[in-house]
């Protein structure tokens, strides 16, 4: 078995590390497409039923509030600043600012997590919650509003599962910038990762205008 | 590492243990082989048991729930474990990098990895039967599936989790031939069988991923009830088939391409000629891929879609018909002035044409908006797609089996008992298929247990006809374990073909080549 | 010879022409494929292990032809199908109309006059038809082989089919969208009868006196209830009705509780509320809103006779 | 060996790109506050487009990306359009809209 890359050396299939690095991107892109075609299951439901209950929809909105999907936008822009930063640091040879960079971005993650705690929180507690849980049919103008918040939940949820496995990827990669396995020309890791991260951030730069902006 | 180049890949390195954690494509290849073999024996009995119960009209031994629950089982383990991961993951994985001249696929490990989620994914299916069964069918069509056996969810979760295998072998097979073709192997000199798994593996990439959210929301649908597809509060029960079938039309053409691709090496080499049309071949591969994104409502012109949606997938559909009608003829044409042998490989083949010729041309009928109407889930819908999937998929999966065994194994099977179950599973084939066009014209719909007088004698012959083709399956068993045992050697190219794989040992060494080889031609230089 | 159902409705015509043009076109090109396949094995078997074989890479005339011909028929059969279907689209303003509830397992036809029945349709000879579909429970699927139609009858949604018929008779109707377990046994007649029959038909007082017991009857037949419970004893998908009445059954979750009016009551309207031990659950349709108080004693007193 | 086509530049480029981003979320959510009907929507799209578009090009660098992951990376949205397109022609075009759906 000589597949084992570990070091700078590449795998016994590839003629030279350039080449595997070139196929490992190229294998990260093509995930991203299926993340993208995942996703928009989710966009076609939500432009579906925004079309036949348009009503509804800006009932929703109105129980989401902007500011805090607004921040979390900030936040998510922001790690996606760092995340560029600690590669670009890796490049440059200076493992000590990647890493600093590294570990902001994990700690964008988890402040995102914890907005997005408070907001559910908040929904619950006026019993908003996703399908038949959804308990608030008093307070509400429509009757389908609980499909609002499915859609809602759903989408947000997905997208925050996908923030938790990039914050665990991140934590990986910065394990082995540690370890001291990467460097100027051996970063393939960490450009996967980075390219995840920031396909999570495009995703939030749609939801957070559909969800808590359009009316 | 020398003494590792002389060993072959069966005997490089000993044991289960070494089998189970293997990084070797052509050994993953075999591991799947096992994996889908096994399922399509349950799914074959599940067959037969469909067929013994419909011999007659009335209940015969099976009740309508147990026989609903077979039905099932029978289309999710011929769908999702055996025809759809049948060719690309078990001949693929073999054939693939050694086509290309490569050592593995680009990504081993993954490819590893793809396998046990394949196998992960199969027993969660598997455990519907244990926890409360899935009578759905295999479409999961909504709201009876939201109402029906708790089993439905480990069902769709099996499926769900079977789908990131086969995203991730597409995703491995389109980085290798992106980034792993050897010295002087450009995109028109590899072999149509790579085309073909190329175009595949796109499909796999792009819509598979539609599969898994829709499986996952209905998993959502029944646990949290978020009511996206359920009609009682506020949803479209009719959007989750344009979700579903958004997948699993183009998951029609995950099990026809490959096949194609197999059936363009068989031809070319039993006619030992260059094949006909190599660039048309190529492209109209891409091209069912392409198209088949655009088609999928024709699986619902009476689903309450509307008129105008399904004026558009009907006309589209019939696009679909044109890069086939180019393969069907393309193969035709380059039989012509060959030098035709007929091993058991090629009767395969040629079966496959007969019967994907008519497998294709009721594709047009079902097609026509208006014939659709009434044909619409008939046995004539039944019919048609045994036609493709197994007289096509099926039978180049046969011939793909006898053409690559020697490779595989470096030993001959039994020529004269290989033809014999050709005959039988073809004869049988038509036999059982055939009477149920008749049916499904007549009017009698799918997924009955039960049915009028009327079709009594139709259902009879059909189910006569699936005996022929379970003795033909059992006695391919014999055939190959008898070939593993005691074949003849059978040399580094038995059938005198060109393509990489046959310049090389059987069976391949464990890095397939010694030396990287360097292509100077097109894959079928018979001059 | 007859393989085509008998075609009796306005649809027929037009239909078995598209029909016949696909088959027929669809036969030659088979022939021609699968002939040419089969003349070219035998012109060209292999004599030697060393033949030398023409190299011809393409054509791109030939090729051209065999894309190009196929489209346009295509194209054509498109086009045609769709003029057919657009007249199956296409609603008459002066049809009778019927509304169809299909549920798990059964046809449910109420007409303009208040007039229901189930799993039969009676309609006049020569008079288009509107059927307006819903369903109560899962998606099912109308259709009449004679007639050429099929529509999904969807749950939470109206959709419509329609149709003239051109024989008296009775015709097949079958359930086409599986619908779980009885989904063979959805059958249904279409009884297409002269229009002073239809008329008659109509006429006809459903709701004479009839005994409570003798409604009930009627009902049990009506809602399909008949599909899942017997009156011989036999148990199906739920208990049996013979003798059930009184008796103590055990109930899913524990406890027990006996047969009596309440309890009968209760799991008409709301089946899911106790499950007798051994049956499977979400299996009956919930029949609250469905039938009125008349009708629900009427059902009680015909259980209360299966002794 | 390097595996970059393209020369290491410094970091105002991302501070640049993220300035930018910033000023087009204040932009999104001020439009948002005034009631345009139809036209919100358009705008909160294209505002979002463009923030990801400044993303895929700096960010993922796709600027310096081979061309072909830029087609495929670009056959994930054009293959996502079709999903939604046909499925909204259906839904788009089924009459009475407001009948169909009893529930509503």
């Amino acid at each position: 078995m000589s597949t084992v890359s570990s070091g700078h050396t590449h795998a016994h299939h590839f003629e030279s590390s350039q080449h595997e690095h070139k196929a490992g991107i190229h294998g990260v892109w093509l995930f991203l497409v299926t993340e993208i075609l995942m996703f928009s299951g989710l966009f076609v439901a939500y432009a579906i039923f925004k079309g036949v209950y348009p009503e509804v929809f800006h009932e929703g909105h109105r129980y989401l509030d902007w500011r805090l999907g607004a921040l979390n936008t900030v936040i998510l822009l922001f790690s996606s600043l760092t995340m560029a930063l600690s590669i670009h640091y890796i490049r440059v040879n200076k493992p000590k600012a990647a890493m600093i960079n590294l570990l902001i971005t994990i700690a964008c993650g988890l402040g995102f997590m914890i907005v997005k705690y408070i907001e559910y929180n908040a929904k619950f507690h006026h019993g908003l919650y996703p399908g038949h849980f959804f308990t608030a049919h008093e307070h509400i103008e429509h009757k389908n509003l609980a499909l609002f918040f499915s859609l809602y939940f759903c989408m947000t949820g997905l997208h925050g599962i996908h923030v938790l496995t990039g914050m665990g990827l991140i934590g990986w990669v910065a394990i082995r910038l540690k370890k001291g396995e990467f460097g100027p020309h051996h970063y393939t890791a960490v450009e996967g990762v980075g390219l995840f991260w920031h396909l999570v951030d495009l995703i939030w730069i749609y939801l957070f205008p559909l969800l808590y902006l359009v009316s | 590492m020398a003494h590792e180049h002389s060993t072959d890949y069966l005997h490089h390195g000993k044991g289960l243990w070494s089998w189970l954690t293997t990084l070797d494509h052509k050994r993953i290849g075999l591991m799947y082989m096992i994996a889908i073999l096994t399922f399509f024996f349950f799914g074959g009995i599940f067959a037969l048991l469909i067929r013994l119960e419909l011999m007659h009209p009335g209940t015969q031994f099976m009740s309508p729930t147990v026989y609903n629950q077979v039905m099932t089982l029978h289309g999710t383990m011929m769908v999702f474990m055996v025809i759809i991961p049948g060719i690309p993951a078990f001949l693929g994985n073999f054939v693939l990098p050694i086509h290309l001249g490569a050592k593995d696929v680009a990504f081993p490990r993954l490819n590893l990895f793809s396998w046990y989620i394949f196998i992960a994914g199969a027993l969660i299916a598997a455990s519907a039967v244990v926890f409360g069964g899935v009578d759905t069918g295999w479409t999961f069509y909504t709201p009876y599936s939201i109402q029906t056996y708790k089993g439905t969810v480990f069902m769709v979760l099996g499926a769900f989790v079977m789908g990131f295998s086969s995203i991730l072998t597409g995703l491995n097979f389109i980085v290798t031939v992106h980034k792993l073709r050897a010295p002087g192997m450009t995109m028109n000199r590899v072999p149509l069988f790579i085309w073909s798994i190329y175009s595949t593996a796109i499909i796999q990439v792009l819509a598979t991923p539609v599969l898994a959210i829709t499986l996952l929301l209905l998993v959502m649908e029944r646990t949290l009830g978020i009511g996206f597809f359920d009609a009682s509060l506020g949803g479209d029960p009719v959007l989750f088939q344009h979700f579903f079938w958004f997948y699993s039309h183009p998951a029609v053409y995950i099990m026809i391409l490959p096949a194609m691709g197999i059936i363009s090496e068989l031809v070319v080499t039993f006619s030992r000629k260059v094949v006909f049309g190599y660039t048309a071949i190529a492209y109209s591969s891409i091209g069912i891929a392409a198209v088949s994104f655009l088609v999928w409502g024709h699986h619902m012109f009476v689903s309450g879609q509307s008129e105008f949606a399904g004026k558009i997938f009907s006309f589209i559909t019939m696009l679909v018909g044109v890069p086939t009608a180019i393969k069907m003829f393309n193969w035709v044409s380059t039989m012509y002035k060959g030098s035709i042998r007929m091993d058991s490989p090629m009767l395969f083949a040629v079966g496959f044409m007969f019967l994907f010729a008519i497998g294709g041309v009721t594709g047009i009928f079902l097609a026509t908006l208006s014939i659709d109407v009434h044909l619409h889930d008939t046995y004539f819908v039944v019919a048609h797609f045994h036609y493709v999937m197994v007289g096509g998929t099926l039978m180049a999966l046969m011939g793909g089996i006898y053409y690559w065994f020697p490779k595989m194994f470096g030993k001959m099977f039994n020529e004269t008992l290989a033809r014999i179950t050709f005959a039988l599973i073809f004869l049988g084939f038509n036999i059982t298929f055939f009477p149920q066009f008749i049916a499904g014209v007549q009017g009698m719909p799918r997924r009955y247990q039960d049915y009028i007088p009327e079709y009594e004698w139709l259902n009879r012959i059909s189910t006569i006809g699936s005996w022929l083709i379970g003795a033909g399956f059992l006695l391919v068993l014999y055939v190959l374990i008898q070939g593993l045992r005691k074949g003849k050697p059978a040399g580094p190219n038995p059938w005198g073909a060109k393509t990489l794989e046959w310049t090389i040992p059987s069976p391949p060494p464990h890095e397939n080549f010694t030396t990287t080889p360097v292509v100077s031609g097109g894959p079928y230089e018979y001059r | 010879m007859k393989y085509m159902p008998l075609q009796a409705s306005t649809f027929g015509e037009d239909w078995d022409l598209v029909w016949n043009f696909v088959l027929w076109s669809s036969i030659i090109s088979c022939i021609i494929l699968i002939g040419g396949m089969i003349y070219f094995i035998f012109r060209y078997q292999r004599k030697t292990d060393k033949d030398k074989t023409a190299y011809i890479t393409h054509n791109t005339f030939a090729e051209f032809l065999w894309s190009f011909i196929p489209l346009v028929v295509f194209m054509g059969i498109a086009a045609w199908g769709w003029e057919v279907y657009k007249d199956m689209r296409t609603f008459p303003t002066d049809a009778l109309e019927v509304n169809v509830t299909a549920q798990k397992w059964a046809w449910n036809m109420t007409y303009s006059n208040g007039r229901t029945l189930t799993g039969k349709l009676v309609v006049p000879v020569g008079k288009p038809v509107t059927i307006l579909l819903t369903s109560k429970d899962v998606i099912h699927s109308f259709f009449i082989p004679s007639f050429r139609v099929k529509q999904d009858a969807v749950p939470g949604r109206r959709s419509k089919l329609w149709f003239q018929a051109t024989r008296e008779g009775n015709y097949h109707l079958f359930c086409t969208e599986y619908c779980g377990m009885n989904h063979s046994g959805m059958l249904g007649t279409v009884s297409v009868v002269a229009q002073a029959d239809f008329d008659a038909f109509m006429a006809e007082n459903p709701n004479a006196e009839v005994s409570p017991i003798e409604l009930g009857k009627q009902l049990y037949q009506q809602q399909a209830c008949i599909g899942c419970h017997t009156t011989d004893g036999k148990p199906l998908v739920g208990p049996s009705f013979q003798g059930i009445f009184g008796k103590s059954v055990k109930i899913k979750g524990g406890g027990t509780v006996t047969a009596d009016e309440n309890y009968i009551r209760e799991s008409i309207l709301n089946p899911a509320a106790k499950i007798v031990e051994g049956f499977p659950e979400n299996q009956m349709p919930v029949y609250q809103g469905a039938l009125n108080e008349d009708q629900i004693t009427a059902l009680i007193e015909f259980i209360k006779a299966q002794k | 060996m390097a595996h970059d086509a393209h020369e290491i530049k410094g970091i105002g480029i991302y501070l640049k790109v993220f300035a930018t981003l910033i000023v087009l979320t204040i932009v999104t959510v001020a439009v948002a506050q005034v009631n345009l009907g139809r036209l919100n929507t358009l705008i909160a799209m294209l505002i979002a487009t463009a923030k990801a578009l400044v993303v895929m090009i700096w960010f993922m660098h796709m600027n310096h990306e081979s061309t072909l992951n830029r087609i495929v990376f670009g056959t994930a949205f054009i293959f996502a359009l079709i999903f939604y397109g046909l499925t909204f022609m259906d839904v788009d075009t089924r009459i009475n809209l407001q009948n169909l759906f009893i529930n509503k």
